[in-house]
């Protein structure tokens, strides 16, 4: 199971911009660390990727073997089988499916390479050293828990609730539709209106102008992703439609922009620097130290990050933490 | 009304019959919402880019050729429309600038398709995979997969606009169906293409320029995928090296349902126009009935089969009276 | 087969046709183009499934859903328009469907043995079976549909103008193989336009006109030609060429020298005036299409040059020779000249686009009344240019090839075998539209497999053998013996 | 020696050549690591999935045909070997019960392909798009869109060992391929189909059963998807409906620039071997490099084209001695 109250140990450095003073960050022995992710074909995992490949850069004692991004699970196995080969230090994986590669993860770690396992769950604990988990299903439960709230303050009766999601068939997305759907449940409430795009501009703008045709009227909005968001956004700019509260997904530093702006109500943080915190626990765990942060010697074996909602009143806060998608 | 019947809706009898079974199930399941004047509009807008682009691909399948790039070069030129560079010297001067930026890219890369493809004479399908390939990782690397912002807002007023009510983006698609009708069947343009997709060794003995022709077709196909490009840009306000995904899919298949021979050698373009309305009223259609995803795909396939058949069925009859 | 009828789509093509072979008989199926001919024994091989009338076989009413069951009942045909899957070998070719093979798998040293002892009887040994079939000539493509049509031991074959592409010597042998059969009691039913033939090998005849029998079962020996001219167009007709008008010929229009082809032809020269027309007369693979393609630059010489006009035309490019007005009525019909699925009219207009156009903009009246003058002026038959030319018979196929090449206006004009599958009346035309085109100052070069047709219709002629030029004249120079004669000796004249 | 240079080499010789200068490249840049064993036995192991879908595509292919829903098929297949059901039956038997349910599945969709396109005179394009929508999304509704775990250790077992070193999985595609070409070279079946792919209107003179013919490509091809998802299903030990994605497109790729002419007619199980090693070496070369996806990309298509004018090159020079 994972919810947001598993067993917390959040690493607040976010972007890997701002340079730790910890000695964790001293330079070691020279490390090779294997990557691998979904294809970075659009804005988030894009922002996965580059915030994956910065935080490598930044170490001088990391030398990163970056896999092509792929959605697929066998061509992802053999990435991994060719790190086992290569015999890299350690392997950061983002798994198309988590199930799919669990197998091939325990094999990694079989052969002695630890595995930071990023965002999408194993299916077994054995196949990861560390798990980095971003929380999709807390991300549907804080945006529902959000949407509860606004109902609850604006004194909605009988609310029209319409969600987009992402690519519906990736367990990504039905964690986070679950999630929101269970949080509605807390308030009485529930979708009436639902609709999938492809994580991109123009999928979000040509769902969300077949949604807005199908709902005349639209109290709350949930957008999973905020790079699809570009796209839904034109699309209510397009139809003049600005009666629902719009809430988002992922946190661009675009979508925080329009929540300055007014012009959208919050969004969901899912932070695209999971794979840069993969990377930095994979170099701890390569040269066999710990966190600094944290008293006990060893890195955790969990990391779920937070899922907070970014609103009007908290947005400088998050600012710098959006990603330019 | 006869006519009609031996003409464009006689042909295309069984496109217009699944066209108006799925306008009838539309307003019989989402009555008011369906035949409302601000949902055809947004179906239409919808029809519009992916219907710029199908019409060029009937050029290039009536030649007998493919084009699995089209998507990847909407990609390209929308990004490179939106560069910092093009807006800035579009802010100097005239959003046109972002739009014959668009444009050209789009030419270009039709001409590098056009050129391997009629001189090279390698296989469509090879050459446009690779096309396909090259193009959207160009556009990842100018964009830095970052979406692009257009900030022209007289550009965004002007395409996302409307004339009497009917939005600018329609009138672009309308007027390319008109000019691609006119084309492939009133000129000698037209005849030509046809002609090479027929039987490409005829043509070349009688006369025909085969290689020039073939890649003029490619070159006009990209020509239209800068004008898609444009036209996304203006929807969605951005340009974004995840413009036009599987564009090449949904294109080949209006088409084909149209009526298009995928061997070459005949083209309608009234068919593809149909092709592209079924497909984005179905999406519309199963959008206002609030169908989950998997069960609108099952759907999908059924009617296209459906569809088909049916196409079959009245074309066959009137073949035989 | 009695009181057969055939309807298609806007078209009776047969309205009644009776039909009966015995065994061991040469059955000829006479008409013009459109009559019905290949219908009819498409019918009969299963192909089409008649509307009415009943087929008999040894007794047995029988239906033939497909050409499968034809085939098992012992019926082998070979199609006007040729059959053959060009991507296969000539072994697979003539066993396709009725293959060498044990448990699925193939017997390829049986088959290719099999192969080589057909081809042996067509005496075609020089044809290898491991040859893949889209790199022969027409004939040679003939000569596998033959090949293919005798491996099935069949009890009746149908011949639909198998002569079309051969030349004297072809038909020769052709006719020997035939005599075998039917002395060991197969039947055959053979189509031809040319009535000597029917003369030589018949033993009784069919008339068919419009789709219905106007004679049947007559006894070859007992028609007088004219009698069989008269029952097919119903009036009688001169197999004449038009006069040479002897008006003085202009200057060289079309010059080549020394042209060559490595493996095909060497040292082709000669000259053709404005108002000329030459022939080249030659058996089958002599390389006389070749010399014509050449010439047009749709196959690339490999030495040598082509001017039209004082002007050198750059080599292998169809666009220079189009350019400099040269036109080519190419020899297959089928792959190289006609869009199948195309309308008559766009057929015959697709070589003179420019002219129906303005700024690239068609009239398509004026197309349409151009197409339908080339029609009519060679009888093209059903009348009507808005069908699809693959509903057309194989001889109104090949007018309209024809026809696209009168209507373009060209300096020179390469007719490769123009009257092939042609009947007698509509020859006649041809040939008068031949000497007009000459008349009004055309450049013409003639490609005949018929040495008659060559000399009657040419002001000289060039005798080619193995690829290169033996002997060349007057046409009053030569006969027919005299043509061949040189070709037997080989060497040049 | 100048019997393989006439021989299966000798055609592809630009296929092989490019090969072999991408292993020389790779074993240039990345030394050790490339010229491994396991990185060798790697490459085999991502291609074999692809690779038996490959073979059988290039039969559908060579008839003239395309399928676009092998990878719909996949997945399909896969899910509904994994369900709970199955997997509780396979439970009380044996794994056996997985592999027949997945080759079961694919056959069935082959079956429904081939019956329409052959019987129903559909084109191809039209119905295989029509069964990936369908399939998919019939996968998805079995699935729920869960990921299905495969709970028999023997049978991942069994699928994922070795035999001699040798990965099962690279010996079926290696054992599949050999069948592929025996059957397309040395079988009526293989003949036939070629005969329809190439004139399917001789064919039906010569007596061929075209429609059953067409039919049974369908059918081979839908098995041969079955068992790629039983290969799948070994290596990725779960059954999903996201298995098989685009893998029409990496299947026609590897057919098409193997040599097989899409028109039909043509077929060459060699060629399309070599087309899936290329791409998958190529993957691996680029993965050893550390390239970043985007420049990947670009390269892919610019190999791309290259691999195809060398092999143009070299067997035009062959043509014309
Ligand atoms: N598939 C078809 N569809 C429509 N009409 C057809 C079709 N095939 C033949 N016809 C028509 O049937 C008639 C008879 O044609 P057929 O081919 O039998 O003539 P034929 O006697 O063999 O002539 P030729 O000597 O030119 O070969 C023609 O009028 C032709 O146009
Ligand atoms: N009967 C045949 N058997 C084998 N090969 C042949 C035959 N006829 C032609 N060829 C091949 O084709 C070449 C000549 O082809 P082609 O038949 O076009 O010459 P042609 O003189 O134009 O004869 P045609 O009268 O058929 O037009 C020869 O070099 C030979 O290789
Ligand atoms: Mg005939
Ligand atoms: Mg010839």
């Amino acid at each position: 199971g994972c919810t947001s109250n598993s067993p917390e140990a959040s690493e607040d450095e976010g972007g890997g911009q701002s340079g730790a003073v910890s000695n964790n960050d001293e330079p070691g022995e020279t490390v090779t660390i294997g990557f691998s992710g979904p294809a970075a074909d659009h804005g988030w995992l894009a922002a996965i990727n580059s915030s994956a490949l910065e935080e490598a850069e930044s170490y001088e004692d990391i030398e990163l073997r970056a896999a092509e991004g792929t959605n697929d699970p066998s061509l992802q196995i053999s990435q991994i089988e060719t790190f086992i080969n290569e015999g890299v230090d350690a392997i950061v994986l983002l798994p198309t499916d988590g199930a799919a590669l669990t197998e091939v993860a325990t094999r990694a770690m079989e052969a002695g390479i630890p595995v930071v396992n990023v965002d999408r769950e194993f299916s077994t604990p054995f196949a990861a050293r560390t798990t980095v988990l971003g929380d999709n299903y807390g991300m549907g439960v804080s945006a529902g828990t959000y949407a509860c709230q606004l109902v609850e303050e604006n004194d909605l009766t009988d609310p029209v609730i319409a969600e987009i999601a992402g690519i519906d068939s990736l367990p990504l997305t039905q964690d986070r539709s679950q999630g929101f759907a269970d949080a509605l449940e807390g308030c009485n409430q529930e979708v009436d209106n639902r609709v999938a795009a492809e994580f991109t501009v123009e999928s979000g703008e040509a769902e969300a102008s077949n949604l807005l045709q199908a709902a005349p009227q639209i109290d709350i909005l949930w957008n999973h992703d905020d790079d699809q968001g570009v796209g839904v956004k034109a699309a209510l700019d397009n139809a003049n439609r600005d009666e629902m509260f719009f809430i988002g997904g992922a946190g661009s530093a675009n979508a925080m922009r329009w929540i300055q702006d007014g012009e959208m109500e919050a969004t969901v943080l899912y932070p695209p620097t999971q794979a840069a915190d993969g990377i930095r626990v994979a170099r701890l765990l390569a040269q066999q130290k710990g966190m600094s942060d944290l008293v006990q010697p060893a890195v955790p074996r969990r990391i779920v990050l937070d899922a907070p909602v970014v609103t009007a009143d908290n947005v400088e806060e998050y600012l710098p933490l959006g990603f330019e998608s | 009304m006869a006519g009609l019947v031996h003409g464009p809706a006689g042909r295309n009898l069984g496109l217009v019959i699944a066209l108006v079974l799925l306008c009838v199930v539309g307003t019989f399941t989402a009555g008011d919402r369906f035949a409302d004047v601000n949902n055809v509009l947004t179906i239409l807008r919808l029809a519009a880019v992916i219907g710029v682009v199908s019409i060029g691909m009937t050029f290039v399948i009536a030649s007998g050729g493919i084009d699995l790039s089209v998507g990847a070069i909407v990609a390209l030129a929308s990004v490179w429309a939106t560069t910092l560079a093009t807006q800035a010297i579009a802010e100097d001067t005239h959003w046109i600038v972002l739009v014959t930026t668009a444009l050209i890219v789009g030419t270009a890369c039709g001409l590098v398709n056009g050129v391997l493809i009629a001189y090279g004479r390698m296989a469509p399908f090879i050459v446009t995979l690779a096309m396909l390939a090259a193009a959207r990782g160009l556009a990842e690397i100018i964009a830095q997969r970052r979406t692009q912002i257009v900030q022209d807002r007289d550009f965004i007023d002007f395409f996302g606009g409307s004339v009497l009510g009917v939005p600018v983006l329609v009138i672009i698609f309308v007027l390319v169906a008109i000019a691609g009708w006119v084309v492939l069947n009133r000129t000698t343009f037209g005849r030509r293409t046809l002609a090479v997709g027929g039987n490409a060794e005829a043509a070349r003995l009688a006369g025909i320029k085969v290689q020039r022709q073939t890649m003029y077709v490619y070159v006009l196909l990209g020509l239209l995928c800068g004008l898609a490009a444009v036209m996304l840009m203006a929807r969605t306000t951005v340009g974004t090296s995840t413009h036009g995904l599987l564009y090449e899919l949904d294109a080949i298949a209006a088409v084909v349902i149209g009526g298009t021979l995928l061997k070459g050698g005949r083209g309608t373009i009234v068919g593809t126009v149909f092709g592209v309305l079924i497909f984005t009223t179905l999406t519309n259609v199963f959008t206002l009935n609030n169908l989950d995803t998997s069960t609108q795909a099952v759907a999908k396939g059924v009617i296209i089969i459906a569809a088909v058949l049916l196409q079959q069925r009245t074309s066959t009859r009137r073949r035989s009276p | 087969m009695t009181a057969i009828v055939k309807r298609f789509p806007g078209v009776v093509a047969l309205g009644g046709v009776d039909l009966d072979v015995r065994p061991g008989e040469v059955h000829c199926l006479l008409g013009q183009n459109g009559a019905g001919k290949s219908t009819l024994i498409k019918v009969l091989a299963g192909v089409h499934q008649q509307n009415e009338g009943t087929i008999t076989w040894e007794g047995r009413e029988v239906t033939l859903g497909d050409p499968q069951a034809a085939i098992d009942l012992g019926i082998a045909a070979m199609y006007q328009e040729l059959d053959l899957v060009e991507g296969l070998t000539v072994a697979e070719n003539i066993f396709l469907g009725n293959e060498k093979a044990r448990y699925g798998f193939s017997q390829r040293a049986a088959a290719a043995a099999e192969t080589e002892k057909l081809l042996a009887r067509l005496g075609h040994q020089e044809i290898s079976p491991h040859r893949e079939v889209g790199s022969l000539s027409a004939a040679g493509q003939q000569i596998v549909s033959m090949a293919r049509a005798l491996s099935r031991d069949a009890r009746l074959i149908i011949m639909d103008e198998p002569s079309a592409v051969l030349d004297s010597g072809e038909v020769e042998q052709l006719f020997r193989v035939v005599r075998d059969l039917t002395d060991q009691g197969v039947a055959i039913v053979y189509i031809s336009h040319r009535l000597e033939e029917i003369r030589e090998i018949g033993d009784r005849v069919t008339v068919l006109k419009d789709g219905r029998t106007v004679a049947t079962g007559l006894a070859v020996e007992d028609t007088p030609t004219s009698e069989i001219i008269r029952l097919m167009t119903g009036r009688e007709i001169e197999y004449v060429f038009p006069d040479r008008t002897g008006e003085a010929l202009g200057d060289v229009v079309l010059r080549v020298e020394d042209l060559r082809r490595d493996d095909e032809f060497r040292g082709v020269s000669f000259e053709v005036r404005a108002g000329e027309v030459v022939g080249l007369a030659g058996l089958v693979g002599a390389g006389r299409s070749e010399i014509l393609e050449t010439i047009y630059g749709a196959r690339r010489s490999d030495g040598g040059t082509v001017s039209v006009d004082g002007k050198t035309l750059r080599r292998g490019s169809v666009n220079a020779a189009v350019d400099a007005g040269v036109g080519l009525c190419p020899e297959e019909r089928k792959s190289q000249g006609l869009v199948l699925e195309d309308t008559v009219t766009r057929n015959i207009t697709m070589a003179s686009l420019g002219r129906f156009a303005r700024s690239g903009v068609l009239d398509q009246g004026a197309e349409r009344r151009a197409a339908l003058e080339q029609t009519e002026a060679l009888d093209v038959r059903p009348t009507g240019v808005d069908r699809a030319i693959n509903t057309l018979s194989g001889g109104n196929q090949q007018k309209v090839v024809l026809a696209r090449w009168l209507l373009r206006q060209c300096r020179v004009l390469l007719l490769d075998e123009p009257t092939r599958g042609v009947d007698i009346g509509a020859r006649s035309e041809i040939y008068a539209l031949v000497r007009q085109l000459a008349d009004d100052g055309v450049a013409v070069v003639v490609v005949s497999s018929e040495i008659e047709e060559v000399l009657g219709l040419s002001d000289r002629v060039l005798v080619i053998g193995e690829g290169a030029v033996l002997g060349q004249g007057t046409a009053d120079e030569f006969d027919e013996h005299r043509v061949l004669d040189i070709i037997m000796r080989g060497d040049a004249a």
